[in-house]
């Protein structure tokens, strides 16, 4: 591999590391706050991807899309939340995979119900298409856009994170429930709105990713698998874990296929069980 | 003054930036109760947890006869000798007191590592149990499930689930804590029969328990050492009037 | 669903009723009253549930449409339709595949979709001589190859098939090198060989085979690496989704225009809009091709249509001609499917001349002798540009009736 | 956990009604009671961790499948494999595998350990599913079911279905005798005083994570076991056998039968295996959604399963005391 070809490799790397930390941050953001495991995140990122269809179809427009997206996913995060996982914070990890895997089978059943098991796609916007010169290749516009998003949402967390009284919460975590509530919060409004804001973003990313992957059935599962192992590596629940999580993954994989494609599947796998080799508790978990 | 069975040796323990137990050395004689007291947040609880190896110490050492304890787990600490009991009832609920009991006991087989022969063909086992809940006087309630009891009954199982693993040294951590007048008589009973053959470490709030038990006291504020001595001599300390018995008292409680 | 399973139950006391009445007076021979009387029994094992419900339904649509056109009958006896969902799970397979032999009683047998469970299906059928099974979609060359049977048959495809034409093509559009790339599973890796196989005829050499886990679709990577590789041509595997997405992330990358892309026609099939530009201008190879110019195919398309208001594509075709086999196999045996030996022979030999797709035959391995078509995406239609290869017989390496 | 009177008589019809079926049942509905027999002995399996222990194992199809493999590659193509060859090396392969897992997974706690066993469990599946020799994504075959003999002397004919099914009913019985025997020994002590509270038993002087990793290994050898048997039934083996959807299904079983009871994750493979058929006729085009309802309906309604239903209906009517 020639250095050009290595730093347009490492660019891939990182580029898939930011549309992981997307979906991996709201994974982590409902553990860290809520104490919940939502293995039914991948199927919020897939039913993102589909209203970004249906609302593109009717709007004509990826932007317009995307932001009466947002807010049906919010609204729909929150329906969940009151209907199904609200009964569940008392519960054991348990049951939290349980129903979630529940909600997984009926969102892919609904999914098919509204849509169908064709699968469709969503065209990049014209500013956006194209792509632009790079060493020995060309690099698509759109993908750097989306990173620059995810740059963007990563920096607004960060800043929600470090200066709000939310981001103070998720700072004081989970763990101390009275602490939360002797501020005189009220947490089960705290929960609600905290796993909304997963299901948006979650939704987000399908959004944003549907131009790039196109929307199909089942396209959740897998994004669903690997944004745990990003956030086991980062430490479940810590937002900056998730972040530099994603971005070893994306490295990991994208190097995994070129250089040791045989076992390209296993390299993040592997890379996760070393971590917790090292740290049982994720690079930037907590020790409980 | 005779060896120590335990001592600490310039013990540390912070969380972050706070620092719950500074710099820490005291000597724990054999046969005796040694009280440790202090205000809130004086990191006296912390300190049994570094003891009975429930938390790692940052820094410093911890002897027990000739093991050194610093890098041990719980589980080894107990293998030792020392048994502890906890400020926050710290039982199995769901299971009887001679169930509670019968673990302590079991852990003193050479191993529990047996698959085929029934637990309770074990007589050495039932034994111990039964001696534990005869010592902290729940004979009667061998078979009652420990959530069905009164609090101050659970406080008794605690102890008695740690005399089931037959310790050398106690430590008791608030063994009084939340309770009436009548239990706490009770309890400081048990304390004083301990004590006869156990050496005692314990932690308490109840003054007047404490003086009535304790041979040795240590004072602990903000994680330091501030005194130690006989209870005259702590009564007699201005530092510790200074304090914590003159002027901290109703605010430590 | 209920209601099918009631009726089936009222046709099997029927035929109890007659068995018993016929075996009394045993005038005629018993075995042919029974078949006179009670419904042939299809089993169908294709998923419903899934990615791959699409699939499914449109096997099971078309092959019902067929023989309600023919009016619903079977070599005079009426049918009892039995469709168990394959959620396309291996693990489940022999215990569905025996639901159908063992308790429903089949008289045929019709799926897959996924070549795993067409293995496991295949390996139960080798081990016995009823029911005659069908395979109106699973590709893998090793139904009609090592694991070839009297009664297993197929109307779809080997993956060899459309593979093989797609690789010679490569060399007769003059490029000398090439890169193949597809999934890391049974279908992947058969055509991936297939294409390189027919490249390698024309003198062609494959300069990297890349395989990614199924069902990845992060290609960037390996789109970098054929960037840098810069071979003359790209040979490709990829179905449904992973298809659209795998065109998008290549035209995106901008190596259409650079280095062609070929491949089997599953690469394009059905993704025409949804890939967009992404898909324009790409030829691929396949037995089949939406606009094919015979009466058949036009008659095919819009009835379908008209039933079941979508479009119909190449896994319905198959599903069409998979009833158009059974009449005719049903029929020459004047609907006495009972006897086993005589359908395998009419099916072993016959042709089926009106099907969308053109005349085909059985070959002696029991899979179709067909055309390969060339096909190149136009405005987001298929456009049919010629035959790539005519009456294309799979090699059926391995199989012992070739 | 000496099994109550009534509870008892239960058991006993049960196995007796499971003894007779196959005088009675089509060979179709044996092979489907031998596979709810099979999936009974890896839900039980799997109860030991969840139930008894207090692990919630994500992962647990990697040793059923690990084990299905193993005979695979163990069997030759044109003959059996000797049970006294395939079995010690099914189970002991497995059970590596299990220390191997187990050793990693047990530093860790809630969440982790319900990922980083479900981590495992993907390494697996993917290194057989990209495994072309081992048959890839296809699966692999077992054409012949391991032959019993002593000398010359074939003890048991495992292809007669007959056979079989007694063998996989005595199989059955067999695991839930050898657990319920662990679960009543000091051993299950510990690992129940582990399930109720961790940090206490760890106070008590045992060492948990040692203890842990024991019960992982012999919840892994049993898994192993059953996909010793479901491959010999089977006759082929399949990543997905070992993928994330099978250890789903697996815990649900647990779950719906009624989690900490070793008869529970039987009664739950039944009604599930029950259900799937049910929910098919109702439904066949989304019949998935009808199990997503019902699986949210057991974690609302039945957190204890079927067999804490009996339980709470027994104290209802004010029967026996504990």
């Amino acid at each position: 591999m020639d250095f050009v070809t290595f730093l347009i490799q490492v660019l891939n790397g990182v580029q898939y590391g930011f549309t992981l930390f997307l979906v991996a941050s709201g994974l982590t953001l409902i553990f860290g706050i809520m104490g919940i495991i939502n293995l039914a995140h991948g199927a919020f990122y897939m039913i993102g991807a589909y209203i970004c269809f249906w609302l593109f179809g009717i709007t004509d427009s990826l932007l317009v899309a995307i932001m009466a997206g947002i807010p049906i996913m919010f609204v729909f995060g929150y329906a969940i939340e009151r209907l199904a996982i609200s009964v569940l914070y008392k519960r054991d990890h348990l049951y939290q995979v349980l129903m979630t895997y529940g909600l997984i089978l009926i969102l892919n059943e609904m999914q098919k119900i509204l849509w169908g098991s064709d699968f469709y796609s969503v065209p990049i916007p014209e500013v956006l298409s194209g792509s632009i010169p790079m060493g020995n290749q060309e690099y698509p516009v759109y993908r750097l856009f989306v990173s620059l998003v995810c740059m963007v949402v990563a920096a607004g967390m960060y800043v929600v994170i470090g200066k709000t009284k939310l981001g103070m919460m998720i700072r004081a975590g989970a763990s101390n429930r009275e602490m939360v509530q002797a501020l005189g919060i009220n947490i089960s409004r705290v929960f609600a709105v905290v796993f909304s804001l997963g299901a948006a973003l979650a939704g987000f990313s399908g959004m944003i990713d549907a131009p790039l992957s196109s929307v199909y059935p089942g396209m959740g599962n897998y994004i669903l698998i690997i944004s745990f192992v990003v956030i086991v590596i980062g430490g479940i629940g810590s937002v900056k874990g998730a972040f530099v999580g994603a971005m070893l993954v994306g490295l990991a994989d994208t190097f995994g296929k070129v250089l040791v494609p045989e076992f390209s599947s296993m390299v993040i796998y592997a890379l996760m069980a070393l971590v917790l080799l090292w740290r049982p508790q994720g690079l930037f978990g907590r020790v409980t | 003054m005779s060896q120590p069975l335990l001592s600490t040796h310039a013990l540390n323990k912070s969380f972050g930036g706070l620092v719950a137990v500074d710099d820490v050395s005291i000597d724990f004689e054999a046969a005796k109760v040694h009280a440790i007291i202090g205000p809130n947040g004086a990191g006296k609880t912390t300190l049994i947890n570094l003891l009975s190896g429930d938390l790692p110490p940052t820094g410093g050492a911890i002897t027990f006869k000739e093991h050194d304890l610093t890098p041990k787990k719980a589980y080894a600490i107990s293998q030792l000798g020392i048994g502890r009991s906890y400020q926050k009832t710290n039982i199995f609920a769901d299971f009887t007191c001679l169930q509670n009991c019968w673990l302590g006991a079991q852990s003193r087989m050479r191993t529990s590592m047996r698959f085929f022969r029934p637990a309770k063909a074990y007589n050495e086992v039932r034994a111990r149990a039964e001696r534990a809940l005869e010592l902290c006087g729940l004979t009667e309630r061998m078979d009652t499930v420990a959530s069905a009891m009164s609090y101050g009954e659970q406080r008794q199982l605690e102890i008695g689930m740690m005399l089931a693993t037959e310790p050398e040294l106690l430590l008791l951590d608030e063994p009084l804590a939340g309770m009436g007048t009548d239990e706490s008589r009770q309890v400081v009973a048990l304390i004083k029969r301990l004590a006869k053959d156990h050496t005692v470490v314990l932690i308490e709030h109840d003054m007047d328990a404490v003086f009535a038990v304790a041979d040795v006291l240590t004072v602990m504020v903000n994680g330091r050492v501030l005194a130690t001595g006989n209870p005259e001599e702590i009564r007699a300390n201005s530092q510790v009037q200074d304090a914590y018995l003159g002027t901290g008292e109703e605010e430590a409680t | 669903m209920s209601k099918n399973n009631k009726s089936r139950r009222h046709f099997i006391a029927g035929a109890a009723a007659t068995t018993g009445l016929v075996a009394a007076s045993s005038f005629i021979p018993s075995r042919f009253a029974i078949g006179a009387m009670a419904p042939i029994k299809v089993g169908i094992l294709l998923p419903y549930s899934g990615t791959y419900a699409m699939l499914g339904n449109s096997i099971t649509n078309a092959m019902k449409m067929r023989i309600e056109q023919a009016g619903g009958r079977m070599g005079g006896r009426p049918i009892d339709y039995v469709a168990v969902d394959s959620e396309m799970s291996v693990p489940k397979a022999p215990q569905n595949t025996n639901k159908l032999i063992q308790k429903e009683k089949v008289d045929f047998l019709v799926g897959p979709v996924h070549s795993g469970i067409a293995a496991a299906m295949a390996k139960i059928m080798g081990q016995r001589k009823t029911p005659i099974m069908i395979v109106p979609n699973a590709g893998s060359n090793a139904v009609t190859g090592p694991l070839c049977a009297p009664n297993i048959f197929r109307t779809s495809f080997s993956n060899w098939q459309p593979a093989y034409p797609g690789g010679v093509l490569m060399g007769k559009e003059g490029h000398k090198t090439c890169v193949t790339i597809s999934w890391k599973y049974g279908a992947g890796i058969q055509m991936m060989a297939a294409g390189r196989d027919g490249f390698a005829t024309t003198g062609g050499k494959s300069v990297k085979d890349i395989l990614l886990p199924f069902p990845n679709v992060e290609f960037q990577a390996h789109l970098s690496e054929i960037a840098a590789l810069k071979p003359d041509c790209v040979f490709a595997f990829f179905s449904g989704g992973g298809a659209t997405k795998f065109l998008k992330d290549y035209e995106a990358a901008g190596l259409k225009d650079k280095i062609p892309l070929y491949g089997p026609g599953f690469l394009t099939e059905g993704v025409e809009k949804a890939a967009g530009s992404a898909a324009d201008g790409i030829k691929t190879t396949l037995h089949y091709a939406s606009n094919l110019d015979n009466q058949a195919n036009h008659k095919f398309r819009a009835d379908y249509e008209a039933a079941f208001g979508a479009s119909a594509n190449v896994f319905s075709v198959q599903g069409y001609d998979t009833g158009s086999l059974l009449l005719q196999a049903a029929a020459a045996v004047g609907g006495d499917v009972e006897a086993t030996a005589d359908v395998i022979n009419v099916m072993e030999t016959s042709k089926v001349p009106d099907s969308p797709r053109g005349p085909w035959a059985m070959s002696k391995a029991h899979n179709p002798i067909q055309n390969i078509y060339l096909r190149q995406v136009a405005d987001g239609q298929q456009k049919l540009l010629g035959i790539a290869a005519e009456a294309l017989e799979d090699p059926a390496a391995g199989c012992k009736m070739a | 956990m000496t099994p109550s009177r009534p509870l008892l008589i239960f058991l006993l019809l049960a196995l007796a009604a499971l003894a007779a079926f196959p005088l009675v049942g089509e060979e179709f509905y044996q092979g489907l009671v031998t596979r709810l027999m099979i999936m009974g002995i890896f839900a039980m399996s799997l109860d030991l961790l969840i139930g008894f222990t207090g692990l919630v194992s994500f992962g647990h199809a990697a040793f059923f499948g690990l084990s299905g493999y193993l005979l695979a590659i163990l069997t030759p193509e044109y003959g059996p494999v000797s049970i006294w060859i395939a079995l010690p090396l099914c189970l002991a392969g497995t059970a590596l595998a299990a220390l191997v897992i187990g050793w990693f997974s047990v530093r860790t706690s809630g969440i982790y350990f319900i990922m980083i066993t479900l981590a495992f469990a993907q390494m697996f599946y993917y290194y057989f599913n990209e495994n072309q020799d081992l048959g890839g994504s296809d699966g692999i075959f077992i054409f012949f079911k391991p032959s019993v003999t002593i000398g010359d002397f074939q003890l048991l004919d495992l292809s007669n279905h007959n056979t079989f099914y007694y063998f996989v009913l005595a199989s059955l019985v067999l695991s839930y005798v050898l657990l319920s025997k662990i679960l009543k020994a000091p051993f299950g002590q510990v690992i129940r005083g582990i399930q109720a509270n961790e940090a206490r038993t760890l106070a008590l002087g045992f060492n948990t994570r040692k203890y842990k990793l024991v019960s992982f290994v012999i919840a892994g050898t049993l898994a192993g076991f059953a996909g010793f048997l479901e491959a010999s039934h089977g006759g082929i083996m399949s990543p997905a056998h070992l993928g994330w959807h099978e250890s789903g299904i697996v815990m649900m079983v647990v779950i719906l039968g009624g989690m900490g009871t070793l008869y529970g994750p039987v009664l739950g493979a039944f009604a599930m295996g029950f259900l799937q058929d049910y929910f098919q006729e109702l439904w066949s085009d989304h019949w998935l959604l009808l199990m997503g309802v019902f699986v949210i309906a057991v974690v609302l309604f039945l957190p204890n399963g079927i067999a804490g239903l009996v339980a709470q209906l027994r104290r209802g009517k004010g029967g026996d005391a504990p």
